[in-house]
Parts: C-alpha cells; structure tokens; sequence
C-alpha cells in the first residue's frame, strides 16, 4: 500500500548573522526574501527587510 | 553588574573574557588549574602526546629514512608539560589582559546572590556555571592502581607494554591509537555493538579495520565482568559476544564517559534532565533567571567548542544581546589514527528528521595530496537533502581530515547546496578538494572516482 | 558531438571524463604521460618529496625520539616514483571508464576540423586545446649542465650539498624548503623587492624570515648577471642591492616562472593576450567559436585546480550548458615550511576594487593546536569590506594551513560576513579555530588575542 511522502521539514535557509539579527529584531523569517547564494538569507537581508517594515509602520496612520 | 564565574575551562575562561569586553565586571573563580579539564588533562595533553606518537610513527614507517629510532615517553610528557604549561599561562594573561579578577579556590552558594571561596564571599548580579564535568566510573573496576582514568594516562611514567581500554568512544579511540602507534600491546572494549556508536556506521566500520590492522584487539558489545591479578600485571575478564575471556594488561584505562558535575552548586536545586545536566533554555538561562550555565555542566556533547559557543551566548545575553546558543552544526573531531570527523546529520537522523537524505562517497585514495602523503586509507561521505539538495553532514575518516570539520560546519551552517559546492574552487593537491569531489558524486559527475 | 582534447593533464583529463559524462565522444591526445607537468613533474612529485623532508625534519627535531636518523634521498625519490605511477595509472583508469579514446602521440593541426598524430587524422566538432606551459628560460643561465629546471629536480640522483634557486616565487620558495630541511646551503634569488611578489606583504616577510631562519641566504631585488666555475662546481654572479656577490654551489635551479605553450596550435592564428595566452571569454571559448582552450595555455594563475575548473566550464558549455568560469576566488597554496595561504583579495587588491577594506590577523600561537603540534609560528589575515563586513580574502602563512584554504574560498564564494563566520562553530583543538578568532577579532572582541 503506498505510503504517504515525509514532507521535508518547512526550514528557512538563513545565514548564521541573518538567524541572529532577525532573532534580536523579533523577525518572522518566512517573510524575508533571500538574495544569498541559492536564495540563501543574508543579514543584508533581514536588514532590508527591517527598514521595509519600519517604513510601513510610518505609513500606516496610528489609531487614536 | 557583577559576573561570578565558576570553574576556568573552556566554559568559564571564554565567559569571563567575552563578559569584561561587554563592561561586565567580571569575577572568576577555579578550584585547580586555569584552562579547565581541556587545557591540562584532556584535548591538548592528548593531542600533544597524538602529535609526538605520529611524528614517530611516521619516521619509522618511511622507507626514506635510515637509522635507528625509539620513542621516550618520559621526554613526550615533559614536552606534553610545557604546552600545556604555556597554553595555560597564555590564558592567565588573556584573563589578566581582560580585566577579570581571577580567585583561586573552591567556590560554593553564599547567601542571597553570592558565592564564598575560602571564607571570602563574591556577590553578583549573574553566576555562570562553568563547572565541568567528571568521569564516570566502573563499578566492576573501580580506579586505583594499576587502573586509571583519562587524566592519569597522561602523566605515565612509562608506556605500558599492554593496555586495556574500556570504553570505545572519542577518548578510548584516541588512547587506543596513541599506544598502539607506540607498540604497545592494546585491547579496546566498548559496550555497544560498534566503535564510536553515536558516529555514522561505515565510519566506525572503517576505524575498527584501520584500528585492528594495526594489531589493536577490538571487543565489541563487550564488557569487563571482574579483575583480578597479581601485583605484576592486572587481568580483566570479558564478557563477549564469542564467550568469556580473559586478558592480562599492565594497565587499564577507563574511558567510559563523564557526567556533568555540580559539586556545591547543587544546593541551588537547579532544574536537572534525566542525566543530571543543568537544563538550559537558547540564551544559556537556567531554571533560576540569574543563573547561567555553560559548558560540560549542560550535559553532552561534551567539546571545548561547544564549552565555547555556550559561553559566548551565555554572557551577551546578561548584556542584553539577543544570542542564542542553536547552531545547526557543532562538529566532532577524534584526533585517533585515523582521524574522523563528524558534522551535522548523519543519514538515519536526516531521515528522522523529515529530510529525504541522500549521500556521496568518495574514497581518499581519489585524491592526490592523500596518495602523496601516504594517507589514502579512509573516505568521505556527504549528506544532502535530495529535493533541496542542501548539505546536512559530512564525516570522514582518515589521516588529515581533522582540519576539514571548520568548512564542513560552515556549509551545513550556510545552507550550502551541493550545487554551489562543486563550483567553490579548492586547491590542488589538498585533502580539501574532497569537498568538491563529494559535490559532484553527489551531482552523478564525479572526475577523480570511477563509475562503474 | 566528437571533441577532440590535445594534452593530458589537469586541463585536458578532466575535460575528457567530464565530456564524456555529458555524451560526448571524446579523443584525448597526450604527448607525453597522463596526468601532464602536474603529475609528472609539479604538484605531486614536490609534495611526495616535501612530505618526505617533513617527516625527516619533524622526527630529527623531535625531543621525544632518540637515536639516529639519514635521509635518504635516492629512496625518497623512488617513493615519489611510485606515488606519481599510482596517480597516473589511476588518471589512466577514470579515463578507460568514462570511454575515452586515448591517443599517445605529439598532436598537430590537421586540415579542416581535424588533429593529426602520428600520421593518423581526428575530425572533431569541437577542439579543447589543453597544451599546458613550458619554463621561462633566464639568458644569463641556461639550462644545462649544474642548471636544472624545477622538472630536473624531483630526478636528481642526489640531495646537493649546495644549490642556488633562481626565482622567488611558489616553486622557488617550494625547493628552498625542500633542500633547506635536509641540510643543504641554500640560496634563493629573487628578482623583486620580496618573495611571493603577488601575495601579501607581511606574508612575503614571515616567509622570508623563516626561511633565513633556518639558514636560506634570501637575495631579494637580486639577479644572475653570469656564471662560470669548473667542472667541481658553479660559479654565479649575482647583483644584489649590497653590490655584485658571488655565489659557489653544486646546482642551480632555474623557477622564473612559465609561459603558455601552444606548439603546433599556434598554427591556428587564434588570437593572444600580451603574454601569448590563449584569449578565452568565461565559457572558455577562443576566437575561434569551435576550439576552447583551458589550464595554463590560457596564462597565469598556473594552478591544476584552475585548469580542472575551466575545463569543466569549456566542455559544459560545448554540451549546450550554461556554465562559466569565473569564481570569486581561485586559492593559491605554496607547500613550502612554512605553508602559504592566499584566497581572494589582498587589503590593496580590494581597495583597487572600490572595497573599504579592514584587515583582522591573528598569530598561530593563538591556537592550542599550533602549539601542541610545534606549529605556532605565523599568522593568518582576514581581509573583509568595513561597510558590508562581507569576507574579502584570508591570506596565512605557517605550518600545517594549506587545508584552510579550502574554506577560505567557501567564505569568499558564499559572500559570508565576519558576523556569520564568527557564528561558525569550529572544532577545538584545531587550526580551522583561526577562522572564528579572525571573524571576532574583525568584531572587536578576540577570545584568544589579547587586546592591549
Ligand atoms: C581525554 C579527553 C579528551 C578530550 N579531548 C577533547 C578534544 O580534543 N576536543 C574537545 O573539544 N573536547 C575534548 N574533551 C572534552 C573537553 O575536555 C570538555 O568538553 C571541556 O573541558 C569542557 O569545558 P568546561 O569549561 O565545561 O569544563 P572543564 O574543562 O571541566 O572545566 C571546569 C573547571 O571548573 C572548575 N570547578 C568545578 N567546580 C568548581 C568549584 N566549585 N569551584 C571552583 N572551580 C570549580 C574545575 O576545577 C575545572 O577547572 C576531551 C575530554 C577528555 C576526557
Ligand atoms: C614545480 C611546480 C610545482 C607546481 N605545483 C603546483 C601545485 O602544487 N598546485 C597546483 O595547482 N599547481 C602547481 N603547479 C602548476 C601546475 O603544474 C599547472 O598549473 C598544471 O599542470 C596545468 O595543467 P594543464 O593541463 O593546463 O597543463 P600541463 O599539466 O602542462 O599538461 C599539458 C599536457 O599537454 C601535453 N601536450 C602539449 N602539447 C601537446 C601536443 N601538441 N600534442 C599532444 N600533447 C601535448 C603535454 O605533454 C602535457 O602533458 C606547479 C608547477 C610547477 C612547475
């Protein structure tokens, strides 16, 4: 009877600094795109994505 | 803030300097020797007295060299002595350097947050346990005499003519290479049906062989069941798989693990797992927020690195870093002859894992610079995922490879694929160029191994 | 698709098996002996007889040994011979199962698209020309006689008592060593103002002090302007920066350095750089779009693993791929005593560039490996962009770290950053540890570097 495939394990391939600093920002990886070899996550990265969401929060208009 | 350390290994002595770099203030407290278990009796005592065993070994192996040769232990462990005598001294004026006020003494709990040493008392903001860890014993032979621990075989008077050593891991292999590599006659029991059980199975396999070649008397799923003997020799009795035996030695050597150790510092009634260790979350924190542990303390792997990582993260975070100690590779090095390396998942545990797991095998005789230096005995073999087809481990066996486990570790931890590998040019003729040859085993075009 | 590859060695063996391993029907045709100059008489005979040199230099400065030891030179040259059969034989075996038709034979332009050897024609769709280098001659001291090119000397009959190396770079520092730790007078003459004119400054003067150290007369902005002597010895004048010196020795060694050889195929008209190099674009491709070329023909750097990694580019892209050759970093390995490391740009190379570059470096004696081995004299550089703290080069120099050179070109490949690398865990105790000392030190906060 055939069995069901093992999904791989969900990993967010992240270099070691980019796994830090998305740790000390509070960052959800998943939502970072990696520009790294391989589409690896650099901390250029999270960097960039840090600024992205910073950038939004100014936008958005605060609640009263 | 006020940083109590205790226990200068690798654990503590790294903590102590990472924290002073901070603005930490740091106190640091060792009951023996500054360098820990590490520096004076364990690594560099073993790999000093490996590195003199191999020096001989290969000069008298050398169909290029003529003349006369012997080894003189007494002269290895004077030699052994000075290393680690500079090694340590080395680390009293990096702590000196550092700004750390260095105790000598053997520290337990004070009252509220403080610890006393000698009737002195140190209050802190943070305490890191950095205590180490000690042998575990055999109650079938319990150490005295003509039976030792790992510590004492390094301070032998002379080498044995015939040693057992009871316990195939990490230091029993080691120990059985050095003696072997020196003459001696060596038997080798390990518990388990495999040497080096926690390793990847053709890995032991192929240290077994290489061991038993060299005329070492393997045992495996083994175990001494009594000793005996008169004041002249010392004979243990084996219980094998082939029946019982017996086996006359002029010392035992037990090398049968460690267990982390808390000395006075269990008064603290710190949460503990089933082994004993001091339980820990990423940041190093233990089940009392201001105590810290590193190192040993935290149970296995029980490796200076891990001492040092741990360590590292332990006091950032007292400073208010966001580390954590959660690397995804932490690497195993024996330094036995052969040596083997250890990094990342094996196959079976990639599996585990929910990976689809496949490997590479490269042998070293593929390779030029292992031919070249007579030491093409041994392979590699990579793990990768296969849909991802992103490296999870590398092990290897063989001479020279110990210096391979850094760019092992660093591909695991940069989710390397074995893509990007085969295109990351490594020098000829190196050992290192098994990294590329493994990528393209991996990839169906291996150029330097046949297929067949 | 029929290729046709002209020469043997790591170029032209490594794009047969390849080709092959893409389905193309590939003729190989070798002049002389598979496995080219590298085999034959570079790479692995020199490092055959600078581990036999190590062995004798480790064990005859050994505390811990006693007794007498020679070394002999004609036993050592056989083992060499026999390493240099075993590597041929085994090119000769991938050849034979990758199905590559092996042609011996000097190999010349045929008419249209076809080769000639030995009378006989090979029409091709595609022409690798893998043909290698010869030896630079120096006018004022022909090769003959007492002079010897670097071929000449993994053949002697015996160790000279004295020798003179004309040329300072990897292959004259190589021989340097090599004769210096058996005892020979050596001296070595460089024309430039240091040894190892491309590499980094301080590595050229650790080098240099090492060698003088162990009595190498270095000759730097220094140059043969004659030679004589009888039929005993030679007689060199050299032109030093201190006046003319002359020199008596027993051979002379000439290593300036290589030029590409075409041969027959300069026939082809196809077009050259300054230094007669084969014009390549990065699939490897010629100005003719039918004939590739790969290996040294296509200038320098000289190296085997440059030549394996073009040649895979060039067969690739015959096969329709879109590979490339162009890495970020190409290691260059000198095997002298001590080893030299150089991987990526030099602090000069990467200012040039446009890069902020900042250099971390940090001495062998660091390390507790180094020390346990007897191998704590040198350092080791991490050249990295001050803004983006991405890895730029690692260049080192000392015993025993020509297997780091491995990683270093991961890092570089892989864009790391210092701030990656230092999370890196790497094994105690090993030499790789330098590359997290590096990355710390890069960080401002060395754990085993005092900062002062
Ligand atoms: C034979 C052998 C070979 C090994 N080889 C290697 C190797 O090659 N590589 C490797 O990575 N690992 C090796 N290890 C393991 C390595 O030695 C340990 O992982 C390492 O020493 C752990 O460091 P630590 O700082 O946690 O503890 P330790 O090195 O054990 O240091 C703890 C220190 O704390 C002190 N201490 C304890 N309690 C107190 C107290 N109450 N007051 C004051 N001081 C106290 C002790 O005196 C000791 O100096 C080897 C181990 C053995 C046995
Ligand atoms: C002393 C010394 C030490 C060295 N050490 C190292 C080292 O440690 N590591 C390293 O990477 N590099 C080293 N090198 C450089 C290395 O040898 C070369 O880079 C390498 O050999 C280049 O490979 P290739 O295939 O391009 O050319 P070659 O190895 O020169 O091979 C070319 C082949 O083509 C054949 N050939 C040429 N013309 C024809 C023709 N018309 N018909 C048929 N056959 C032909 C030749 O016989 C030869 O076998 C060293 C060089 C020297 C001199």
């Amino acid at each position: 009877k055939p069995q069901a495939a093992q999904p791989a394990p969900r990993e967010v391939a992240a270099m070691p600094a980019a796994r830090r600093l998305a740790r000390e920002l509070g960052i959800d990886l998943t939502k970072v795109r990696g520009t790294g070899p391989g589409g690896v996550i650099t901390v250029e990265d999270v960097r960039r994505y840090a600024e992205e969401l910073k950038g939004r929060e100014a936008e958005t208009p605060k609640p009263a | 803030m006020r940083l109590v350390v205790v226990g200068g290994g690798p654990a503590g002595y790294v903590a102590a300097i990472r924290a002073s770099q901070l603005g930490i203030k740091v106190t640091l407290i060792e009951a023996e020797h500054l360098g820990g278990e590490c520096t004076n009796y364990a690594c560099i005592p073993s790999k000093a007295l490996l590195h003199a065993a191999e020096v001989y070994r290969k000069a008298a192996s050398a169909p290029w060299l003529a003349g006369s040769l012997s080894f003189r232990w007494g002269e290895a462990v004077r030699w052994k002595d000075g290393v680690v005598e500079r090694l340590r001294r080395g680390i009293e004026f990096l702590l000196k350097s550092a700004g750390v006020e260095v105790v000598h003494g053997v520290a337990k709990p004070g009252p509220g947050k403080s610890v006393e040493v000698n009737g002195r008392r140190f209050e802190y903001d943070y305490l890191l346990l950095a205590t180490g860890s000690e042998p575990v014993d055999l109650k079938e032979l319990p150490r005295g005499g003509r039976v030792l621990g790992t510590r004492e075989v390094f301070g032998l008077e002379n080498a044995p003519a015939s040693v057992a050593i009871i316990g195939g891991g990490a230091a029993g292999v080691e120990a059985a290479s050095l003696f072997s590599m020196l003459g001696s006659e060596v038997h080798l029991v390990e518990v388990m049906d495999r040497l080096l059980p926690g390793l990847d199975a053709d890995v032991s396999r192929q240290v077994e062989r290489a061991l038993a070649g060299r005329g070492v008397k393997v045992y495996t799923s083994s175990r001494v069941v009594g000793a005996g003997g008169a004041d002249g020799a010392l004979e243990l009795r084996l219980s094998t798989p082939g029946g019982e035996k017996r086996v006359e030695v002029e010392i035992a050597v037990v090398a049968v693990g460690r267990r982390p150790r808390l000395g006075p510092f269990a008064a603290l009634g710190l949460e503990l797992d089933s082994r004993g260790a001091v339980k820990t979350d990423s940041s190093m924190r233990t089940s009392i927020p201001w105590v810290y542990a590193a190192g040993d303390v935290t149970g296995p792997p029980y490796y200076a690195h891990k001492a040092y990582a741990q360590a590292k993260a332990a006091v950032e975070n007292m400073a208010g870093l966001k580390s954590a100690y959660e690397p995804r590779a932490v690497p195993a090095v024996i330094f036995s002859d052969p040596e083997v390396v250890s990094v990342g998942l094996t196959e079976e545990e990639a599996a585990k894992r929910g990976y689809r797991p496949k490997a590479a095998r490269v042998p070293l005789s593929a390779l030029g610079r292992a031919v070249a230096t007579d030491s093409s005995e041994g392979f590699a073999k990579l793990v990768y995922d296969g849909e991802s087809r992103v490296v999870l481990g590398v092990h290897m066996v063989g001479r020279g490879v110990s210096e391979l486990a850094g760019e092992a570790a660093a591909l695991v931890e940069f989710y390397a694929t074995v893509d990007d590998l085969a295109l990351v040019v490594h020098p000829h003729p190196t050992l290192s160029e098994l990294f590329v040859e493994l990528a393209e085993a991996a990839l169906g075009r291996p150029t330097h191994v046949a297929r067949l």
